[in-house]
């Protein structure tokens, strides 16, 4: 697993490569808490490369939703294939988050 | 080949680090017996992470003296996959919350039971030596 | 990953085209393991073909209401892998030629037993359910 | 598995892809009677290709050379690899085989 980063226009864009689970989850957590430290407040999150996403890792991005929130800042997520999507309605977390189909409509919706 | 049974056993120590690699072996079996591309992606994968980070967070509680016990056994039935670990044991039914509901939604936990419940046909919990989690799910 | 034991254990009928999925299938268990390249394309291939075209052949007959059974065991250390077949058993070591002297070189048969012993670290048979036969390989 | 079966010059070549087994031996010793019964006298089995071969693939091979010698002709085999050969060697069926290494040694020595 690995996360790869970067800036698009004003947003920055995530992508999770492999899987989110308790072995892993901290580093994204970290890595976006460090960039709305810096002072950035729209995030994207591109599950186009992800596999499987478990309890934790949904932890993890409800907690960076509510910090991200709290500082007046916006996630948003894109690309959830649609075991992903099962997931997040599974435990409707895809009524927490703002979900594009692609990573262009999420960059368009901010 | 209908009556092909594959198994994977072995011992973790307490380090979540592990999960990754087992979670690819046993779904690798169930691959080789063609189970449902969302079985091979979603719920054998996520169903054992919880499985086995529960075993080594709570029940095992991380200490490095203490082992992590898989056991998995696939036919073209069914997957049976049995996660032992060395704690003193929980309540399966008290532990689950709904994390669905407008109080938990927000939560950051507790999420864990309740997948394996949604993405198992069963899940049941012995005592047989330590604390045993048997999950299974008939291939689709 | 150090205690990962992998098994595959299946029945199939007694015909000789079923060989080549069982053997790919222990194949990739044992490269799971990362058994020497040679032992993946040479010692496991050619003596549990061996031992299956016996089974099929000799010890059922090639009867269809005759099963032979596949169990194989792998983990870092060895290999183990049981082949039953529903036949009245043989006897081993008279079994076996030498099928490198002068006067058997031309022959077209008598070299599955010779393979299996060169093959593998051991060549045992038991009479527990039917004949089987256990062939085991130490990882190299 | 399967047999490819072409004429290079007045030799008969045929390789072998994937297993040559008890399963499948007969379909190549068929293949090949039929050309020697057409008059065809120089044979070359190519490996390159080839997985494993239990003891009746040998043994298909060693009845071959037999028939095909008997006819006058010649029987020759290239492209061994490694576990091939020590196969050869174990069985010491490479006393009985003009092997080559590549398939145009093998073609030049007819
Ligand atoms: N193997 C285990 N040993 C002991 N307690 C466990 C075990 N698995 C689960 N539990 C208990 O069940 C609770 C709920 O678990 P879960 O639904 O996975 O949510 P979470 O792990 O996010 O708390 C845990 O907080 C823990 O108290
Ligand atoms: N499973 C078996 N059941 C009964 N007889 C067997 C079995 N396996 C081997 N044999 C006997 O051992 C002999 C030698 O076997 P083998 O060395 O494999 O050579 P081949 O199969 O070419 O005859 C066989 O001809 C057969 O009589």
């Amino acid at each position: 697993m690995s996360f790869s980063i970067r800036k698009q226009g004003d947003v920055v864009v995530v992508d999770v490569e492999g899987q989110l689970i308790v072995g892993n989850r901290q580093e994204l957590k970290q890595k976006v808490l460090d960039e709305l430290e810096k002072g950035e407040r729209k995030f994207l999150i591109d599950f186009s490369q992800t596999g499987y996403i478990d309890s934790s890792g949904l932890g993890v991005l409800v907690s960076l939703s509510k910090k991200i929130r709290e500082q007046g800042g916006e996630l948003r997520l894109a690309n959830l294939n649609d075991d992903l999507k099962t997931l997040f309605e599974l435990t409707k977390l895809d009524t927490l988050f703002q979900i594009a189909d692609t990573r262009e409509r999420a960059l368009e919706s901010f | 080949m209908e009556h092909v049974r594959l198994a994977v056993e072995l011992d973790i120590p307490s380090d979540v680090r592990y999960i990754e690699d087992i979670v690819a072996m046993v779904t690798r079996q169930c691959a080789q017996l063609s189970y449902a591309p969302r079985q091979l992606a979603l719920n054998v994968p996520v169903a054992l992470t919880e499985a086995l980070s529960n075993a080594i967070l709570y029940g095992n509680r991380e200490r490095p003296d203490r082992h992590v016990h898989v056991r998995a056994e696939v036919d073209r039935e069914r997957l049976v996959v049995e996660v032992s670990d060395e704690g003193t044991g929980f309540d399966l039914e008290t532990s689950e919350i709904d994390p669905t509901s407008p109080e938990n939604l927000l939560r950051e936990d507790g999420r864990g039971l309740f997948l394996m419940r949604r993405l198992m046909d069963s899940v049941e919990r012995f005592d047989d030596r330590g604390n045993v989690i048997r999950m299974t799910l008939r291939r689709s």
